[in-house]
């Protein structure tokens, strides 16, 4: 008895830590963005609630969110529509059991970890399309086709470049992988980090940041949305507290592939500078840097680029990214087996 | 480059006299006034004919003449080739109101001739589409007419103050 | 395959331009202006709310009558005999109560055609622009300042005045109707005089 | 293989792209006939906006009276409706307009017409996703509408034109203002076209779709950028000159077909952005030609009263060729005023060149052919 409330306690810290940074990243992610939006287009972003350039703002949108009607369209598939946005986010939010926050912690230290990870977040594809299908709204089910073939597609890439690093690390535990990463070696001075290790996964790593652009449905590649031409896509008919359910999912997704990012190509919790700084609460720091560092990074292609169309998108899918994927995993393979 | 004179000249040697007339007021450009049942043919052969190519019409106009009760309709063409534009005048009685569409000939028509018909109520005959287009489809009246009285309610609402 | 290369390679290049642009523009001050807090000063002549003068205005209802949309409510009452409304700053002589000036702001679309014709240069645009209403009436502005029972006062006098001239006017009219009659009747003499061809004789009779 | 095609047949989806939707500029309804994402057919709907333009201008009885209205037509580009419709009157009234006020026109006109292709170009990058150079194009917009504003009193709707002359001088710093403007927008272009124009996913997005050829443009009676955009050298300052246009020294832009085929989408859309390269031209030329001194309220009329008679006029707006047909009976009102507006017969074009297009396309096209709803509807 004792024991089971033993892993019931256990498992409930396990929950609360990642949804606490979830929710953190979320509140602060969509201030920052919205912040990063402002100054790039030479204005201010938020600046009311709460004082100082407005921090506020997104826990003011919040509660404005949570007090919104909850309206369902007459025709909906009740079940469907009520259901999608919650198995998005928890889609989302499981994936983060495998992240290594820093050496001291990681939710589940299964051997799987990354086979997990793309598992579980496959279910998000189900999600867009239950969404834009049960919206029973013309926009909403192209939005929803439109995300099916995308997230389907960018699998293939995502994965084979993942792959690439699997064929350097020889482990699918992403803890492993990380601690992999540890000292100071290549060239003398630059951090054992995969992506330094072996130029080949430069190039991967670029195949993988396109591929995580595509499943977080980011700009360039935000077809299913396309607030200016689908109106917005899977999400038209939602409002309240479901539609920012469907938001936290996308910042959760965009933090958790950012994260796996950092965590194969830039060394995880693992310092720059070696032994200094170093140390569980020093990784956590240097982890959640490198995660955010790649969120500026997809916020600042957002506010630059325009949109894709649909068949570009599934021909740079298809006809460019794949087969330099493959090729690439050759190289690096190549480059392993003589180096 | 042709003036007025020169393309009513030609016109006339075309098609005959008794249909087509040159009038001009005390300012502004001349028009030449055509009989509705040859206005397509006039048209074609405008465009078609290596001296006058009008390759473009600019715009297309429905009028009211109420002291005359009839309606008119008033092309302006333009040609790109040889720079020079005529206005082309059809005048059809109110009761009756039937003018060939020349929109096979330019396109432009089709659009504009829609509009004729739902603002001063020229029928085109031939014209593909010949619906209303910038008032709904069940609108009562054709509001450029002079004597247009605009209707009271409009599906239940009203349409005035 | 050259050309997929050829392409990638364009649209790296391309990116990486665009996002040095607004990398630049990530760093450029801002050109917000945070309104209720700093506002800005507007250019003379702006066109933001037309306000009457009505000390000057004389009461000509050209304003009214250049009004695109006729948002310009004007009714005069003639003022009577005994008062001297006075002068204009510009010297115009008024000679109307102004019983009412109504503005609808609400219909107004701020063309700026009543301006010109104005003799007094009496109403004009003035720069303010934060006049919303919850109330669409609210938006009429008064601009008469005649109190009701002024209005009514004027409106009597001058009613009075004009029922006076109307039967002035009456009264010549029948007085020259009369006159003229009795020149008719003296003409007719005349023509019997002249028939009796005692044309001398008729002349002292006319000064009765 | 019949059964199949008469399945997809089944499987064609009518969808309603407007009033409401996020890319139409304006209330414009597209009665769309998809197959998957494939459009089959588009049917505009108009109307929604429609104010009795012409109504009005017939029934209010003074030339002068309709000027604030012709603001209101494309409220994009007011100055250049104003200018369409105070040269007709003008004409039919056959009166000179002293110098100074030609040369005032012609750079606002200008000015007014750099306002519009900003605004053009910012809502066409928004179209396709871009967010940012909307903005970059707001800011520069702003710029033109603070020398309106000092100028006019207003910012949008102006009614600065009268028949003969100008409702006010200009500002004292107008000539600094305009000039510093002018200055400064330059490397503004350069930047767009660093972060827009020569954008590879822009250029896939627009090279190659919505072409429309020559032959069909003409017949279709299109004009201004979009006829230009298909290769035809056609401006109406050039070709028709009114004002005085023929005194300065500009080019014509047009599509060429570099990186698509002659006509599509990215021509279209390049032609606006080099000409405000030429706007920017003639301003500095009509700048240097400014007359310092002259009234520019002696030519106006005090009664517009022209004779009987009728007249066409057109004058260049930015979208095209904006033509006022106007029929006086000697009263001191216009018989009838047409208006002929570019953005009108531009929008019947395009269920010829969206036919085939993808749903993403059809927003560019209607992106790339610039139109006004205000004019459209009138």
């Amino acid at each position: 008895m004792a024991e089971i409330l033993g892993n019931i306690t256990i498992s409930l810290v396990h929950v609360a830590i990642p949804l606490t940074i979830i929710l953190l990243f979320a509140l602060v992610a969509i201030w920052g963005e919205r912040k990063i939006a402002g100054f790039i287009q030479d204005r201010l972003g938020p600046y009311r609630v709460g004082g100082w350039h407005g921090w506020a703002q997104s826990i003011a949108d919040l509660l404005k969110l949570l007090q919104k009607e909850d309206i369902i369209p007459k025709d909906a598939n009740r079940f469907l529509f009520k259901f999608a946005p919650f198995m998005m986010f928890t889609a989302s939010f499981a994936a983060f059991a495998v992240i290594p926050f820093s050496s001291a912690y990681i939710g589940s230290m299964i051997n799987i970890g990354v086979f997990y990870l793309l598992a579980v977040t496959s279910i998000l594809t189900l999600s867009v399309i239950m969404a834009g299908w049960a919206s029973n709204n013309k926009w909403s089910l192209l939005g929803g086709m439109r995300g099916a073939a995308q997230l389907i597609s960018y699998e293939v890439p995502t994965i084979a470049s993942v792959l690439m690093v699997i064929v350097v690390s020889g482990s699918l535990n992403l803890m492993t992988v990380t601690e992999m990463q540890s000292g100071n070696d290549v060239l003398g001075f630059l951090p054992n980090w995969f992506i330094f290790q072996n130029p080949f996964l430069i190039i991967g790593f670029v195949i993988f940041f396109i591929s995580i652009l595509a499943e977080s449905h980011r700009v360039p590649f935000d077809l299913p949305e396309s607030e200016s031409e689908l109106v917005a896509g899977y999400q038209t008919e939602y409002s309240g507290m479901r539609w920012a359910m469907f938001m936290l999912a996308e910042y959760a997704d965009m933090l958790l592939l950012s994260l796996l990012g950092a965590t194969l190509f830039f060394g995880g919790w693992n310092s720059p500078f070696g032994d200094f700084m170093a140390g569980p609460v020093w990784g956590f720091f240097w982890f959640m840097l490198k995660g955010l560092l790649l969120v500026f990074v997809m916020m600042w292609i957002r506010w630059t680029l325009p949109r894709y169309r649909v068949d570009h998108l599934m021909h740079i899918c298809w006809n460019v990214l794949i087969p330099l994927a493959f090729v690439n995993l050759v190289l690096v393979a190549l480059w392993e087996v003589i180096f | 480059m042709k003036n007025a004179e020169e393309i009513y000249e030609i016109l006339k040697d075309e098609f005959g006299e008794d249909s087509l007339e040159l009038h001009s007021g005390d300012i502004g450009s001349p028009w030449i006034t055509a009989g509705a049942a040859k206005i397509k043919e006039i048209a074609k052969y405008l465009r078609d004919d290596s001296a006058l190519l009008f390759n473009t019409l600019m715009c297309l106009s429905g009028v009211h003449y109420p002291n005359e009760e009839e309606l008119g309709v008033t092309y302006h063409l333009h040609s790109t080739n040889l720079h020079h534009s005529i206005a082309l005048k059809v005048r059809v009685p109110i009761d009756d109101p039937r003018v060939p569409s020349v929109e096979s000939i330019w396109k432009t028509a089709n659009w504009h001739e829609r509009e004729a018909w739902d603002m001063v109520g020229v029928i085109f005959d031939g014209h593909p589409n010949h619906k209303r287009i910038l008032c709904p489809d069940d609108w009562e009246g054709h509001p450029l007419r002079k004597d247009y009285v605009q209707q009271e309610f409009y599906q239940g609402i009203t349409t005035g103050e | 395959m050259q050309n997929v290369i050829k392409e990638g390679w364009l649209t790296f290049k391309s990116i990486f331009i665009g996002m040095g642009v607004t990398m630049r523009h990530l760093f450029s001050p801002s050109v917000t202006e945070l309104y209720p807090e700093e506002k800005i000063e507007l250019p003379k002549g702006v066109r933001a709310k037309l306000y009457v003068n009505i000390d000057d205005c004389i009461g000509c209802n050209l304003c009214a009558r250049a009004c695109p949309v006729n948002c310009i409510d004007i009714e005069t009452v003639m003022a009577t005999s005994d008062v001297d409304l006075g002068k204009t700053s510009t010297g115009n002589p008024k000679r109307f109560w102004l019983t009412r000036f109504n503005i609808d702001m609400a219909k107004c679309m701020y063309c700026d055609l009543c301006v010109p014709p104005c003799p007094t240069d009496c109403i004009y645009m003035v720069p303010e622009y934060e006049y919303s209403e919850f109330d669409r009436t609210n938006l009429v502005y008064h601009f008469s300042n005649l109190q009701p029972a002024m209005v009514a006062e004027v409106k009597e006098k001058a009613e009075k005045e004009a029922e006076e001239k109307r039967r002035k006017k009456e009264e010549e009219k029948k007085k020259k109707e009369e006159e003229k009659k009795k020149k008719e009747m003296q003409a007719k003499n005349e023509l019997a005089d002249n028939s009796d061809e005692k044309n001398d004789s008729s002349k002292p009779e006319k000064g009765d | 293989m019949e059964q199949v095609i008469n399945e997809i047949d089944k499987r064609q989806m009518v969808i309603n792209m407007g009033p409401q939707h996020p890319s139409t500029h304006g209330v414009l309804r597209l009665e769309v006939v998809l197959e998957g994402e494939i459009v089959n057919e588009v049917r505009p709907n108009i109307g929604y906006l429609h104010r009795c333009f012409e109504k009005y201008a017939e029934e209010v009885g003074d030339y002068s009276k309709v000027i604030p209205y012709t603001d209101r037509m494309d409220y994009v580009s007011a100055m250049n409706q104003e200018h369409g419709y105070v040269v007709a009157v003008e004409r039919m009234l056959e009166i000179e307009v002293p110098e100074r006020v030609e040369y005032i026109r012609v750079i606002v006109a200008e000015l007014q017409r750099i306002a519009s292709h900003l605004l053009g170009i910012g809502a066409f990058g928004l179209d396709l996703g871009a967010f940012t150079p909307f903005l970059y194009c707001f800011i520069e917009r702003e710029k033109v509408l603070d020398i309106f504003e000092k100028t006019t009193g207003a910012r949008l709707l102006y009614n600065y034109m009268a028949p003969g002359g100008l409702m006010r001088d200009v500002h004292e710093d107008f000539k600094s203002d305009t000039a510093e403007f002018v200055k400064t927008f330059r490397p503004k272009i350069k930047e767009l076209n660093d972060l827009l124009s020569y954008n590879k996913i822009f250029i896939d997005r627009t090279a190659n779709v919505g072409v429309l050829p020559v032959k069909v443009a003409l017949n279709y009676g299109a004009s201004g950028p979009v006829l230009r955009g298909s290769g035809m050298e056609w401006d109406l300052r050039k070709n028709d000159p009114y004002s005085i246009y023929d005194r300065f020294d500009f080019e014509i832009p047009v599509g060429k077909g570099e990186l698509g085929t002659l006509g599509d989408c990215w021509d279209r859309y390049i032609v606006r952005v080099r000409e405000m390269e030429q706007s920017l031209r003639i301003i500095e030329q009509a700048l240097d030609g400014l007359p310092e001194e002259g009234d520019v309220f002696e030519g106006i009329p005090k009664r517009v009263r022209p004779k009987a008679g009728e007249i066409y006029t057109r004058t260049e707006t930015p979208r095209g060729e904006l033509g006022y047909y106007i029929i006086s009976d000697k009263s001191g009102g216009p018989f009838r005023v047409k208006a002929r507006a570019p953005s009108f017969v531009h929008l019947s074009l395009l269920p010829s060149i969206s036919k085939g297009a993808m749903i993403a396309d059809l927003v560019a096209i209607v992106g790339s052919i610039d139109i006004v709803l205000g004019e459209v509807d009138r």
